[in-house]
Formats: C-alpha cells, sequence, structure tokens
C-alpha cells in the first residue's frame, strides 16, 4: 500500500479575517450611508453639538455592549444589564448627593455592578442555572432592590457635586469625556478578547463547552469573569449615566436589556457563542444610536420611529447571515484534506 | 448489569428523583401555596377572588401553552406581547372602520398567524437566530401599532361582548373564559405528549440535525409554532382588547418577559428537548396567585418584582442542588462502603 | 348582519344616587387607597403625602399601593385587590380612560367611592374627578407663557409624556386649537409633538432630536414634569440654552437649577400636595354622604377651603401657580 | 518490565453513574516506552477508565498512581499538568476558532506583553500536520471539518502536547489505513522516545501492530493483562465476550433481484460529481474509498438530508424528490448515519423515544401515543440487537459509545426498510456486536432489503460486499465485483493510481 506524501498548497487563507472585516465594514457602511442621507437632508447632524449629542448617547450603550459581548461569547447572555445599571446608577447618585466624595461614589457604582455580574457569574456557573433564566430572574430581583431603595425618590441634577456633572457633560476636543471612557474601555476589552489567553478562552467555551472541560479550561472562573465583567461595565454605566443626566430615580436604565442584545446581535456577534468581536458589537450600538438619533432628524412621525429601528435591526441581521452563508460556501470550496 | 450490590441505594434514589420530576415539584408548590394562601391571606380564598386570577392569568395562560412548544424546540418568541399589542391596534382600526366584529375577530387572530409567519420565515428560512429574529419583531410590531393606532384608544366596544370576557358561566361564578382556556390547553398538551407532532418537537428540540436525519421536517415544524404562537397572540390581542374594552397601541406591554419567565418555571428548558407542559401551566397560576396574594395581603410592589425573580431563579436552581446533593451523598456512602 | 361601531350605546353616567347631606360630618375611620399610575414616582408621592394627612385628620386608614410600570392593566388588577378588601374610597389616577371601567363599576357595587385624581376615567366608571386645573385653562396657560418668552412668533413644538396620556393629549387639543384660531398666536407654528413616554433619557434625546430637526425652533412646551426637566438638563448643556425657549409643567424642587441658570424663564404647575388633599377630601365628602357628584353641591375641604362639584362631577382645584425667578424660592415640592 | 515503576497506574478502580456500574476493580499499569492496548466489548468501562484518567470523572474508590506516588485528579487540567494526553473517543473541537488555536488552546505561544503571537501558533500548527502527513490549514475554522479531519486534530493536539502518557482512544475509528499509518508512525516514535502509551481499539490489527501488551477488560472489571505476543487475537476475543464467537463476515451466495435504488448523474455541493449506480434487492453494495472521498455526501444525498444539485435517484422505479428525507422513508429507505452523536441521537431524551423516533406516526392509533406501543417497539429492538442500557428511559448519552450506535441501528431496522443506507455501520462497535451486525446485515439482504454500506474499514468492505464501488475526490473511480475485490484494487482505485500501476 503506498502512501501518497502530502504536498501542502500555499493557500494562506485569510477567509475568516475577510469575513470579520467584511462585516464591520457592513456595518461601517450602513453607518455612513445613515449618516450620509441623514446629513443631506439636514446638514445639522454633522454639527459639533450633534455629533457630541450622539456620542454621548453612544458612549453607555458601547460599554454595555463590550459587557454583554464578552458574556454572550460564552454562550451566555446577561439580561440583568438594564437593571444593574439603575442600582449602580442610583447608588452613586445617591451616596453623592449624602457627601460621599466623589471618587468614591464612583467606586461604589463599580462594586455595585460588580457585585450584581458577580451573583449572576456565580448562579449561572454553581448553580448551572442557563444564562437567560439566571439573568432574567436577576433583571427582576436587581430592579427589585433599585425599587426598595430608591422608591419613590429621585436625587435631581442640584443635589450632585458640580464637578461630577461637568465631567458628565464636558468634552475633550470636542469628544465627551464619556465616548473617551468607552472608547478606552472598548480597546481594552478587544485586546484582552483577541491576543490574550484568558480572552480566547472565552470564545472555546462558548463554542464547544464540553471541549473546553476537556482542554483544561477553567470554566469557573471564565465564566465569572465575564459576567463580573458585563457587571462592572453596567456598573460603569451607570456611574456615567448619573453624571451625564444628573436625575436618577428607581427606573434609570429600565428595558435597556434588549436594547443592548440587539446592539451586540446586529453586531454581529453569534448569540450561541463562540464568535464575533466587542468592535462589531461597538459599531453595532453605534448604528443603533445613531438610528435613533437621525430618525427624529429626518422628521420621521414619532408613530413610525419604533417600526424603523424594528425593521432595520432584521435588516442588519438578515445582512448578517447572508455575508456568513457566503463565506462557509468559500470555506467548502477550499476543501480541507483531499490528497 | 444483573448482579447489583443490594446495599445500593442508588435504585431508590433514582426512582424517587424520577417521581419527583420538576412537573410533580411545582404542581405540589402550587397547590400547597393555594392552601396556605387561602387560610391565612384575607379575601383570598373567595370564589370572587378565583374568579380574578383566572381572568388576570388568561393572557399568560394562553401565550405560554404555545411559548412552550416553542421553547421545547429550543427557540424563543420574544415578539408575542408586541404582537397582541398590533392585533389589538388593527381590531381597534377596523372597528373604526365600521367593520362587524364577528369579523374582525377571525380576521384579527388572522393577522396573528401571518405575524408569526413572518417571525417563522426569518427564522427558519434565513436561519436566523429566534432570540435576535423576534427582538426585532419585538421593536417593528409594536412600531406599528403606534403606526396603526397612534396615541388614540378605541374604546366603545359593544357591552355584550366586553361583559363576556369577565363573565361567569350562570350563577356558577366560574368565569366564562374558563371554558376556552381549558379546551386550548387540553388541545396543546395532547399534542405536545401525546401525539407524533409532540415526539417531533421534542427532538428538534434535543437535537436538530438528527430529528433532521430522522425525517422530521424541522424548519416547517418551527414555522408554523411560530404562526401557530401569531395566532395566538391574535387571539390574546383580541381577548385583551375586549376584556379592557380598550384597544391601544401599548396593550400587553413588556407581556413578554413574563410568560418566557412561567414557561421557564414550569421546567421547560431554554435549549429545547424537555419540559412537560402541566408543569407550565402550574406555574402560570402561582405567579398570579401569588402576585394575588401578596396584593392582598397589602405587600409592596418591590417585593412582587423580587419575588418573581427569586423564584425562577430557585426553579432551576432547587433541583440543580438537590441533585448535586444527592451525587455528593452517594458517593461518599460508596466510598465508605468501599474503604470498609 | 354583525355588531358594528354605534350599536351599542353606552349607559349615561351612573351617579352614585341618593340625595347629598351639606350638613353632614365627614365619618371617621374611613379607609382610603390612592393608586397612582405608579409606584416610585415623585409626583405621586407628593400627593400621596398630602391625601394621608387628610386621612389621619380624619381618623381613617390609609394605604398607597399601585403597579410599578404605568399600565392599565396592572391597575386594574390593584382596583379589583381594592375592592375586595371594600376599600372605602378609592383615590386613583387612571392610566386608560377605558380599560378601568369594569373594575371600577364592580368596585362601586361593591360599596366603594372612587374619585379619580390627575388623570380621568369615563365619567360614567367614577364618582367624582378632582381636576389639578382646567384642560381649557393649562393649555391657555401654557401658551400664554410660550408666547411671552419669544415675542408670539416663530416655531414651537411640544415634548410630551406618552402617546396615549389623557391630560397632556388634551390640553395639546385646546394648544392647537388655541394656536388655529386665536389671531395673536398667528404668528407662531406648532411644528411637532414628540413624546418622551415620561422617561428622562427618552425625553433627553427627543430634544436633541427636536432641535436638530428644526433648527428654527423658538420654543419647547413640555408638559410633562418628567419631560420639562430632562429638556432643561439637556439645553443647559447645550449650544442652544438661551436661544430656545422652555416652559411647560414641572416641579419647583427640579427646576429651580434651571431658572437661576437661565435656562427656563418661567414654567407652571399646581401644588400635587394640595391635590392629594383635595382628592381624599372629596372621597371623604362622597363616602360621608355630604356630596353625591351632582353638579353645585359644595363641601369644605379643610384648609384648602370651599369646593364645589362642577359639571360631570368634576371638582377643580385652582389655576395652575407659576413659577419664576422671582418666587421659586417660596416652594418646596 | 514489571520490576520498573510505571508512569501511571490505576488500582481498584469504582465507579457508578446512578444504578449503573461502570468500573468494578479495574486496573492498569502503563509503562514509559511501552504501547499498551486496552480491549474489551462495548460498555466495558473503556472510556470510563479512561475519562477518571483524564480527571473527568473521580472514582468512587480506588487510586491513581503516577510514579508510584498517589495523586487526585480532580479536573482536566490536573490532568494535563501531571502530563497525561488523552484523545477521546468523539472529537470535541472548538468550531468557531481556526484550527491552531484548537490545538494550541490555552497554551498558545506569547509574544510581547503575554499577547499571543499567531504566526508562531500557526507555524508550530502547519510544523505538527506535517509530521502526521496531513493537509490542514491552520488557520481555517474548525467548523465544516468532516469526523475525519477533526479525528485529526484531535490527535495532533494530543502528540503536541509532548505529554508522558498518550491516551487514545479509538482514535482510528474514524480513519482509513493510510491516516492510520501515519498515525502509527508518530506514536512509534513518540513511543520510542519514552511516552507510555494507552491505546484502545476494536481492531485487532491495529492492536498487533502497534501494541506490546495487552488489558482485556469485561463488564467493567479487569480480566488480564498479557504482553502482545502471548495471546492470540481469539483468545482476546473470547476473554472479552466470554464466549466464541461466531464468523465475522457470515456472507452467502447473493441472489440479486429487481433494482431497487437507482442513482443516475448524482452531484450535490461539490463534494459528489456524477455519481451513477444501482442497488438491486438482496444485495449489499459497499462504498469505499479514503476519507472525504464523497461517501457520506452520495448517501445523505440520495436519502434527501444533503441537498442534490443534480441527477436523479429512483427507489424501485419511483423518483425521489431532492431534499426530502421523508419521501424517501415513505418509499421504504433508510439511513443510518455516519455520525450518531450529531446526526443520529438525541441525546439527551431516553433510549425508548429515540429508537421509537421514526415510527412515531405508525405506532400512534387514532393519531395519539400513548407510551405502551412506544415501549414495546423499543425493547423489541433494542434487544434484537442486544444493547445494554439500564432503563428504557435513560437518556442515550449514558449509553457507552457502541450501545448508542446499536439504538441508532435499532431505530432504523425497526422501520422494515427496502433499501437500507448504513454509513460507517460498526465504527466504535465492537467485535462480538460487529459480527451480530454482520450478520444482521446479511440475513436483511437475505430477505431481499437492498444494502447500501459505506465504511472505512476494508476488511469490512470485502467481508461484506457484494459489490463494491470506489469513489475518489467526489466521483466514482470504479466498481469491482466480489471476485476482484481485494485490498490493493480498492487502494488503487480510491487512491487514483491505477494507471501508474498497470
Ligand atoms: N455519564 C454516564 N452516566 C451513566 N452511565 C454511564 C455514563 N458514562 C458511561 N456510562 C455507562 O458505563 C458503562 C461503561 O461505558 P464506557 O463508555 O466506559 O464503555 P466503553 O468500554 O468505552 O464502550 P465502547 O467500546 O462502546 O466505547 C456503560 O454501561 C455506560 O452505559
Ligand atoms: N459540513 C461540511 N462543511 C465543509 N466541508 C465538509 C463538510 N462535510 C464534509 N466536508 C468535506 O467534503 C468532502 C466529502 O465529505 P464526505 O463526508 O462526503 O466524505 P466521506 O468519503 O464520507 O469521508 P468521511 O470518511 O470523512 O465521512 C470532504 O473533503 C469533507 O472534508
Ligand atoms: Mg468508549
Ligand atoms: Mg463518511
Amino acid at each position: 500500500m503506498t502512501i501518497p506524501a502530502p504536498t501542502r498548497t500555499p493557500t494562506g487563507s485569510t477567509v475568516l479575517d475577510l469575513v470579520l472585516r467584511f462585516r464591520a465594514l457592513g456595518l461601517l457602511l450602513a453607518l455612513a450611508v445613515l449618516v450620509g442621507a441623514t446629513a443631506s437632508v439636514n446638514a445639522r447632524f454633522l454639527s459639533g453639538q450633534s455629533v457630541r449629542d450622539l456620542l454621548f448617547a453612544a458612549a453607555v450603550t458601547v460599554l454595555l455592549a463590550c459587557g454583554m459581548t464578552t458574556v454572550v461569547l460564552t454562550r451566555g447572555i446577561d439580561l440583568s444589564v438594564g437593571s444593574t445599571l439603575g442600582l449602580a446608577a442610583y447608588l452613586t447618585a445617591d451616596a453623592m448627593s449624602g457627601g460621599v466624595p466623589v471618587p468614591l461614589a464612583v467606586l461604589i457604582g463599580l462594586l455595585v455592578g460588580l457585585a450584581c455580574g458577580a451573583a449572576n457569574g456565580a448562579i449561572v456557573h454553581f448553580g448551572k442555572v442557563p444564562p437567560l433564566v439566571a439573568t432574567l430572574g436577576t433583571l427582576y430581583v436587581f430592579r427589585g432592590i433599585v425599587y426598595f431603595t430608591a422608591g419613590g425618590s429621585r436625587v435631581n441634577a442640584s443635589d450632585l457635586p458640580g464637578g461630577f456633572l461637568d465631567f458628565g457633560n464636558g468634552t475633550l476636543l470636542g469628544v465627551p469625556y464619556l465616548f473617551l471612557i468607552a472608547a478606552a474601555v472598548l480597546a481594552v476589552v478587544a485586546l484582552f478578547l483577541r491576543d490574550y489567553r484568558s480572552g480566547r478562552d472565552l470564545y472555546a467555551l462558548g463554542s464547544n463547552p464540553e471541549a473546553a472541560a476537556l482542554a483544561g479550561i477553567p470554566a469557573g472562573r471564565r465564566l465569572m469573569t465575564a459576567y463580573a465583567l458585563s457587571g462592572t461595565l453596567a456598573g460603569l454605566g451607570g456611574v456615567l449615566y448619573a453624571a451625564r443626566f444628573g436625575t436618577v430615580d428607581a427606573s434609570a436604565g429600565y428595558g435597556m436589556e434588549l436594547d443592548i442584545v440587539a446592539a451586540v446581535v446586529v453586531g454581529g456577534v453569534a448569540i450561541f457563542g463562540g464568535s464575533g468581536t466587542v468592535l462589531g458589537a461597538a459599531l453595532g450600538a453605534l448604528l443603533l444610536t445613531v438610528i435613533d438619533n437621525a430618525l427624529p432628524v429626518l422628521s420621521i412621525p414619532p408613530f413610525w420611529q419604533q417600526a424603523i429601528v424594528g425593521a432595520l435591526i432584521l435588516a442588519a441581521i438578515a445582512l448578517d447571515r447572508l455575508v456568513a452563508l457566503r463565506a462557509a460556501r468559500a470555506l467548502r470550496k477550499k476543501g480541507s484534506h483531499v490528497g | 448489569m444483573s448482579d447489583r450490590a443490594p446495599a445500593d441505594a442508588a435504585p431508590l434514589w433514582s426512582a424517587l428523583r424520577r417521581f419527583a420530576s420538576w412537573d410533580a415539584v411545582i404542581i405540589a408548590a402550587t397547590a400547597l401555596f393555594l392552601v396556605v394562601a387561602a387560610s391565612t391571606v384575607e379575601h383570598f380564598g373567595t370564589a370572587r377572588n378565583a374568579g380574578h386570577i383566572i381572568v388576570d392569568l388568561a393572557p399568560v395562560l394562553l401565550l405560554a401553552l404555545v411559548m412552550t412548544l416553542i421553547v421545547a424546540t429550543g427557540e424563543i418568541d420574544l415578539s408575542v406581547a408586541s404582537t397582541v399589542g398590533l392585533t389589538g391596534a388593527a381590531m381597534g382600526w377596523m372597528w373604526n372602520h365600521g367593520i362587524a366584529l364577528e369579523t374582525i375577530m377571525p380576521l384579527t387572530v388572522l393577522l396573528g398567524a401571518l405575524l408569526g409567519a413572518v417571525n417563522g420565515l426569518f427564522i427558519t428560512g434565513f436561519g436566523l437566530p429566534s432570540l435576535a429574529v423576534t427582538i426585532g419583531t419585538l421593536a417593528l410590531y409594536r412600531g406599528l401599532a403606534y403606526v396603526v393606532l397612534g396615541d388614540t384608544a378605541v374604546a366603545d366596544w359593544p357591552r355584550d361582548f366586553t361583559g363576556w370576557t369577565l363573565g361567569t358561566i350562570g350563577d356558577t361564578g366560574v368565569p366564562n373564559i374558563v371554558v376556552p382556556l381549558i379546551a386550548l390547553a387540553l388541545v396543546v398538551g395532547l399534542v405536545l405528549h401525546c401525539t407524533p407532532i409532540g415526539r417531533a418537537v421534542y427532538a428538534a428540540g434535543a437535537n436538530p440535525v438528527a430529528a433532521a436525519y430522522s425525517g422530521i421536517a424541522v424548519g416547517r415544524l418551527k414555522c408554523w409554532l411560530y404562526v401557530a404562537s401569531g395566532a395566538m397572540a391574535g387571539l390574546v390581542g383580541v381577548f385583551w382588547t375586549l376584556r379592557y374594552s380598550s384597544a391601544r397601541a401599548d396593550n400587553a406591554y413588556g407581556l413578554e418577559l413574563t410568560v418566557v419567565a412561567v414557561v421557564l418555571l414550569g421546567g421547560v428548558s431554554i435549549f429545547g428537548g424537555k419540559g412537560r407542559l402541566p408543569g407550565v401551566l402550574a406555574a402560570v397560576v402561582l405567579l398570579t396567585a401569588l402576585q394575588n396574594a401578596l396584593r392582598l395581603a397589602h405587600v409592596s410592589t418591590e417585593t412582587l418584582t423580587v419575588v418573581t425573580g427569586a423564584l425562577l431563579i430557585a426553579a432551576v436552581l432547587a433541583p440543580n442542588l438537590l441533585t448535586a446533593a444527592g451525587d455528593a451523598l452517594r458517593s461518599r456512602r460508596r466510598r465508605a462502603a468501599a474503604s470498609l | 348582519g354583525g355588531t358594528t361601531r354605534g350599536d351599542d350605546e353606552g349607559d349615561g353616567p351612573t351617579g352614585t344616587g341618593g340625595t347629598a347631606n351639606p350638613d353632614a360630618e365627614y365619618r371617621t375611620g374611613l379607609s382610603f387607597a390612592m393608586l397612582p399610575k405608579q409606584v416610585n414616582n415623585p409626583y405621586f408621592e407628593a400627593s400621596s403625602t398630602g391625601a394621608e394627612t387628610v386621612a389621619a385628620e380624619l381618623g381613617g386608614e390609609y394605604e398607597f399601593t399601585g403597579p410599578s410600570d404605568a399600565s392599565a392593566s396592572s391597575q386594574v388588577s390593584y382596583i379589583d385587590t381594592l375592592s375586595q378588601q371594600a376599600t372605602d374610597v378609592i383615590l386613583l389616577s387612571a392610566n386608560d380612560p377605558n380599560a378601568l371601567c369594569s373594575s371600577l363599576d364592580q368596585a362601586r357595587s361593591g360599596g366603594s367611592v372612587v374619585v379619580t385624581f390627575d388623570s380621568d376615567v369615563d365619567p360614567a366608571c367614577r364618582d367624582l374627578f378632582v381636576s389639578q386645573v382646567d384642560s381649557a385653562e393649562v393649555g391657555l396657560a401654557l401658551l400664554e407663557m410660550t408666547a411671552e418668552q419669544i415675542d408670539g412668533t416663530g416655531e414651537i413644538a411640544v415634548l410630551s409624556a406618552t402617546a396615549n396620556a389623557t391630560n397632556q393629549n388634551a390640553w395639546i387639543d385646546v394648544m392647537r386649537a388655541e394656536l388655529e384660531s386665536n389671531p395673536s398666536y398667528a404668528d407662531m407654528e406648532l411644528v411637532e409633538v414628540v413624546y418622551g413616554d415620561d422617561e428622562d433619557e427618552k425625553s433627553f434625546s427627543e430634544t436633541q432630536g427636536l432641535l436638530q430637526a428644526h433648527p428654527d425652533l423658538r420654543a419647547i412646551v413640555s408638559p410633562t414634569t418628567v419631560g420639562i426637566a430632562a429638556a432643561a438638563r439637556y439645553l443647559s448643556g447645550s449650544e442652544y440654552q438661551g436661544q430656545v425657549a422652555l416652559t411647560g409643567l414641572g416641579t419647583p424642587n427640579q427646576m429651580r437649577e434651571f431658572v437661576k441658570d437661565g435656562t427656563v424663564t418661567e414654567f407652571a404647575l399646581w401644588d400635587p400636595t394640595a391635590l392629594g388633599e383635595l382628592a381624599a377630601y372629596t372621597g371623604a365628602a362622597a363616602a360621608s354622604g355630604i356630596i353625591t357628584g351632582a353638579e353645585g353641591e359644595v363641601f369644605t375641604a379643610g384648609d384648602l377651603g370651599e369646593y364645589t362639584v362642577g359639571a360631570d362631577g368634576v371638582v377643580t382645584l385652582g389655576p395652575p401657580t407659576r413659577f419664576n425667578a422671582e418666587n421659586i424660592d417660596d416652594f418646596d415640592f | 518490565m514489571s520490576e520498573a515503576v510505571p508512569v501511571v497506574a490505576l488500582r481498584d478502580v469504582e465507579k457508578s453513574f446512578g444504578a449503573v456500574r461502570a468500573l468494578r476493580g479495574a486496573g492498569l499499569e502503563l509503562h514509559a516506552g511501552e504501547a499498551h492496548a486496552l480491549v474489551g466489548e462495548n460498555g466495558a468501562g473503556k472510556s470510563t477508565l479512561i475519562k477518571i484518567l483524564a480527571g473527568l470523572y473521580r472514582p468512587d474508590a480506588g487510586a491513581i498512581e503516577i510514579d508510584g506516588e498517589p495523586v487526585d485528579l480532580h479536573d482536566p487540567s490536573a490532568a494535563i499538568a501531571a502530563g497525561i494526553a488523552v484523545i477521546y473517543q468523539e472529537p470535541a473541537l472548538f468550531g468557531d476558532l481556526t484550527v491552531a488555536e484548537n490545538l494550541f488552546i490555552g497554551r498558545q505561544p506569547r509574544g510581547r506583553l503575554g499577547r499571543i503571537d499567531r504566526a508562531a501558533m500557526d507555524r508550530d500548527a502547519t510544523a505538527l500536520f506535517e509530521r502526521l502527513g496531513v493537509l490542514l490549514e491552520p488557520d481555517r475554522p474548525a467548523k465544516g471539518l468532516s469526523i475525519a479531519d477533526q479525528q485529526l486534530v484531535e490527535i495532533a493536539k494530543a502528540i503536541s502536547l509532548d505529554a508522558r502518557v498518550l491516551v487514545m482512544d479509538e482514535p482510528t475509528a474514524a480513519l482509513t489505513s493510510r491516516e492510520v499509518e501515519r498515525l502509527f508512525d508518530v506514536v512509534r516514535a513518540l513511543r520510542a522516545k519514552g511516552t507510555a502509551i494507552l491505546f484502545i481499539s476494536h481492531r485487532f490489527d491495529e492492536v498487533e501492530a502497534l501494541c506490546q501488551r495487552v488489558t482485556v477488560m469485561r463488564d467493567g472489571a479487569h480480566v488480564s493483562t498479557d504482553p502482545m505476543g502471548e495471546v492470540t487475537v481469539d483468545e482476546l476475543i473470547r476473554r472479552m465476550v466470554g464466549r466464541e464467537l461466531a464468523a465475522m463476515f457470515p456472507r452467502g451466495e447473493a441472489a440479486p433481484g429487481e433494482v431497487v435504488l437507482d442513482v443516475e448523474g448524482l452531484a450535490s455541493a461539490e463534494r459528489c460529481r456524477d455519481v451513477s449506480f444501482q442497488v438491486r434487492a438482496g444485495e449489499i453494495v459497499a462504498l469505499a474509498g479514503l476519507v472525504g472521498a464523497g461517501r457520506s455526501e452520495v448517501v445523505q444525498a440520495v436519502f434527501g438530508v444533503a441537498p442534490r444539485e443534480a441527477g436523479r435517484v429512483r427507489v424501485l422505479g419511483r423518483d425521489l424528490p431532492s431534499g426530502n428525507p421523508r419521501a424517501a422513508m415513505r418509499a421504504g429507505v433508510a439511513l443510518v448515519p455516519e455520525d450518531r452523536r450529531q446526526q443520529g441521537l438525541l441525546l439527551d431524551l431516553s433510549v425508548m423515544r429515540n429508537a421509537t423516533l421514526v415510527r412515531r406516526g405508525r405506532l400512534a392509533r387514532f393519531g395519539f401515543l400513548t407510551g405502551a406501543a412506544e415501549q414495546r417497539e423499543a425493547a423489541e429492538w433494542t434487544g434484537r440487537l442486544q444493547a445494554k442500557y439500564g432503563r428504557l428511559t435513560d437518556p442515550v448519552a449514558t449509553l457507552s459509545g457502541g450501545n448508542q450506535q446499536k439504538i441508532v441501528l435499532a431505530k432504523w431496522l425497526a422501520t422494515g426498510p427496502r433499501l437500507l443506507i448504513v454509513d460507517e455501520p460498526t465504527r466504535g462497535i465492537d467485535v462480538a456486536t460487529k459480527a451480530e451486525v454482520h450478520r444482521l446485515l446479511s440475513d436483511l439482504a437475505a430477505d431481499g432489503v437492498a444494502v447500501l454500506m459505506v465504511s472505512s474499514e476494508l476488511l469490512e468492505v470485502l467481508g461484506m460486499a457484494d459489490r463494491t464501488l470506489v469513489m475518489r475526490e467526489g466521483r466514482l473511480a470504479g466498481e469491482l465485483p466480489r471476485a476482484d475485490a481485494t485490498e490493493e484494487a480498492v487502494m488503487r482505485l480510491a487512491t487514483g493510481q491505477t494507471a501508474e500501476a498497470r
């Protein structure tokens, strides 16, 4: 029996890169078209103030989308982000209005987020509760806690330190501080997920949990990291929310979770884990924010706006799917092993 | 394996565990709760209150029926509440245009089915994840509801019809709505547990590839389930509109999470392939009755929110912990026995 | 065949029946329950304080209960509960004018007095409505304040609460009608109505959208406390501060800062605590047989003074108070 | 040899799953530089023993020793740290990660600031694959690899760990002789370097070719350990099954009847082209070829689970529509797929539900299923195939690999097919059962069923087939009648060296 010597055909496959780049490209393209179209109707859309407003609005969504992405990559989901944000925002603002120094109050917000995230992680990992169930539960629980602590009271802008509010509304060279923070977080998380072993472990966990166990990947630690990160970023989001809006009551962040999930999905992160990037998710978040902001500018009647957002979400995921299908076909054509 | 050690308590344990399926646990818990609440909470045990509970739980129960099937196939439908809103709005629009209510009602259910078909086509036709698609249609359908009715409410529904939704069968004190509820629950229950279709539903949820290799048209099956879900949402749209005599774009806002919550609480696995309808029905009753009892006991809304969430987590956590504890106990016993 | 619109004429207002005894005393030991649109809302907390004081004064029991989401269906469940508990007086701010009717009917047939305040239901379904102000009066006041601030010319826009909010829609309708008919407003144009859903964030971004969509906008009218605060916060941090006028309905505590920094010149509101008080007195009066809800009946609402029941069983608190730099420090709510 | 301290020793290990006692006093010693075979029937406990060694399960009793010291392998990373690398029976890859990352997950080469050095990783992967003689691109995603390629990646991964102990649980079940040969070369090199090797296989030729020592297990217990040369295969089989074995390939003379399956010009998704053949009643036709030759694709396109791009498929003279397995089933076709976990079974559902899934419509009375009929049917067919399981209501996932395969067979045999397509029907099945399956196929053929069999095991192909169709790169390379079918002839067609050789 003769064994033909394998000859390796030099292919240098970059299909994967291409797909990833193309996906981001698609989002960028959609963004550009939307911005261009809106600006051509109403030039004010590109004015400094308007762009600033957009970045302000995007900052919190981008932050939360980063956290959500890390969780979704592990085949999880964090529906409690809105409630966590509300809790952190209220406790931070309340602490500040009670005279706690700003840095300490900010720390409180982050710790609250961390605690919420850790609770989610523990329920998911140690309790073996499916993430959707666990975080749907904590969505209610955390929101209930906000109701308990806040009741009908509200922290008004006048109760907060001026410096904190100035920071919330301040800009550096025209870019809001809040957005800079979000961008920095995005860069760090992106680097972590792409270039660090523990980041890759998250992809592995989401891609095939059983195989991850066999490969000795510490699932518990990684899951806790992902959920804690999501929680902490929601906490940070809460702090930024307080700084930006000044007024915080028990409803802060109510119903935000589905927007964030939508952003992540539009950004090309597979809802069943294992693939996607935070950059995509951030672009998804940005796209949805731009849509939200552009529709009123385009003088779309308010009753139509929500419908259009829904239709665009559908279009985005359908497009993404088409791209993925083409990529898969390309892969199949390349074959693998025919010697 | 014929020669089992007689001292091994494992068969007893696993028999017990098999008997004490989640279904049984949640049904028992519900029954226990009803008994305890009736004897401790003032006004809870009255026939009138039972009527209130039943009318209150109707929409969630109806939506949960089909949602159970959908979740059992490993999918989800987050757009149900928006579909209720849109079909209700459409109903109001038709009423405003002078169409007879007898015509409107079937048309509304049909519209629901169409909206469900849109979900189904996106999910099975394009192969998109249902969570993502139905988040999209959640926004789309609610938005369209506003497009249809705007900020107006249609409220001049004929009393014969609105009265029926709240009325009782003769003087029995049993709400009219009980009849269709039981009928639909029976139909869905039988289909899920006693027909080839039900087997196919579980198969599609447990392993869609293997199901396809077994000749099950998984895509078609799921698509029909979404149609059914939409039609049911249309039916709930009719019920909701008549029961509150008000067709508004924001009808049933946010109800989807409650429906998902009861389905999960009822022991249906979010990954598909597992779960039974009786558990879900018990979960619907438990949640509604619990909320009712807490209200009657002057407990604040906050507590209600927390309890709902905690219950949901506990429902899945408890059996897991029990199994883990049982396993630990057994292996300790075995280790001890082996070291003798 | 078939049942079409108009086949079924609703019954007229039922009224409480019976006759009023203007000289009767307020009954003691009444049970009061206030059911706001949603709990955890500072506005209703203030009303609740007022009602609670009255309840205590009259030696009654008091409960503040309700859903955490502002939906009619959740309110129905709460009404059912209250009617089971045979609460004497239900003070209700309705999320929907029609959806609550059947439950309210049940409650009333069980002997409860239903007084709506802030936001009414179909008059047939309640005994009395305590209106914060007359709808027409609010609409006119809003328009008047706006006109003063922009010299009666230019584009104006409305930032409302939810699209279905009964009050807001009524006021906006009054404004629309007045803009068309009143020659002194001929140069003003209402270009758009947007909805912030009484959510801070949404109102905030809707304000942004308005300003971008309408470069020539002169004024924003926000007839809701959440909306005006959000809009004020946006304006105060933007380049539009001082360029675009903002007025509407807001609470002094929330708006003080913006009046001081010049973002807002003048806005209006009634005192929600007083509204709560009046609602409680009205309910107690009806439960004590002092009034029945018929037009022209008179009762005394403690320190608030004497009130007369108007047409359709409406009791009106009084004209809205206008707040500006001169008087704002005199108020704390 | 036995005086040296074993690298790894398992002593008197016990393990139960609920009521099932998978291991009762199993033991094993592995020595440096020695390949040790572990054989036993399906469900004997081989995989369970390995999973204990891998740190996946903790034993209920017994000890694990490394270099004579007792250790506690509480999780897989502990086993990896102890120098134990495992190739599992079922490949488990990360579909979304690249092939290279699959190899090095958790230990990727790092560059500056601890960042992963992708270029280095791809280089290492390429080097590994060259060693194994495999053509796989390191930077393609693992998704879409055939089961054989997946197995090869698993092998490369385990080898790259440079472990002291290499455990292989049926690594060759999905491979053809070419890859097996390559694998063995590499394993022999490792063995020469002093690695201790544990090899599980149901193929005795492989065991003989690779191993120096062989341990037999039965019903979770250790039966014997001997140097390879000192026992015969027949003796091993007798110890495994506890009785003499019937003939392996019980094939009588075939008397082919009418044409049951007629395939003309079949093409599907670039993986097979222009395939035409016929299968007659009472005949067993084998599809042979190298891994990835497109055999599975052909049968999947025939059955309708893979889309057909061109060509026609006729069963008993009736055209089958494309992409419609239900129509195929109605026409009397059954397909036992190659990947039982992905395509064959609902792992979380019970044995009963799996066994009766395709018959659910027939078992219903007035449209309703009560459970009794399903139970009867399931008990009958799993019994006929002697599948070993606890209860009919146990999830299939708890069965051993071979017994899972029997459930898939039972599920399809119950439909009483006119045309039975089996794709790797005996993958992972022990000798005794394999003989059983072979007899079953023969009996079915004798009863007039047309059988189309895809197999990577040449012996099976040669022993069972009345005709052998050989595929190469998606096309039919030739057809061999039983008389001409020899190992050389098949391989020549499969590798495309016909012209040169002649
Ligand atoms: N997770 C589990 N839960 C319950 N039973 C199990 C589990 N894993 C294995 N078993 C049982 O343990 C026994 C041994 O299984 P194992 O997989 O070790 O067999 P094997 O020797 O590898 O067989 P094969 O050759 O078929 O792969 C079988 O009876 C099987 O049903
Ligand atoms: N899902 C898939 N995506 C991409 N390529 C695939 C897929 N399945 C199979 N292939 C490739 O298609 C070719 C033919 O595969 P097929 O499974 O039909 O071959 P086979 O002869 O049955 O081999 P095997 O022994 O691997 O089953 C192979 O190169 C295989 O790698
Ligand atoms: Mg095995
Ligand atoms: Mg194959």
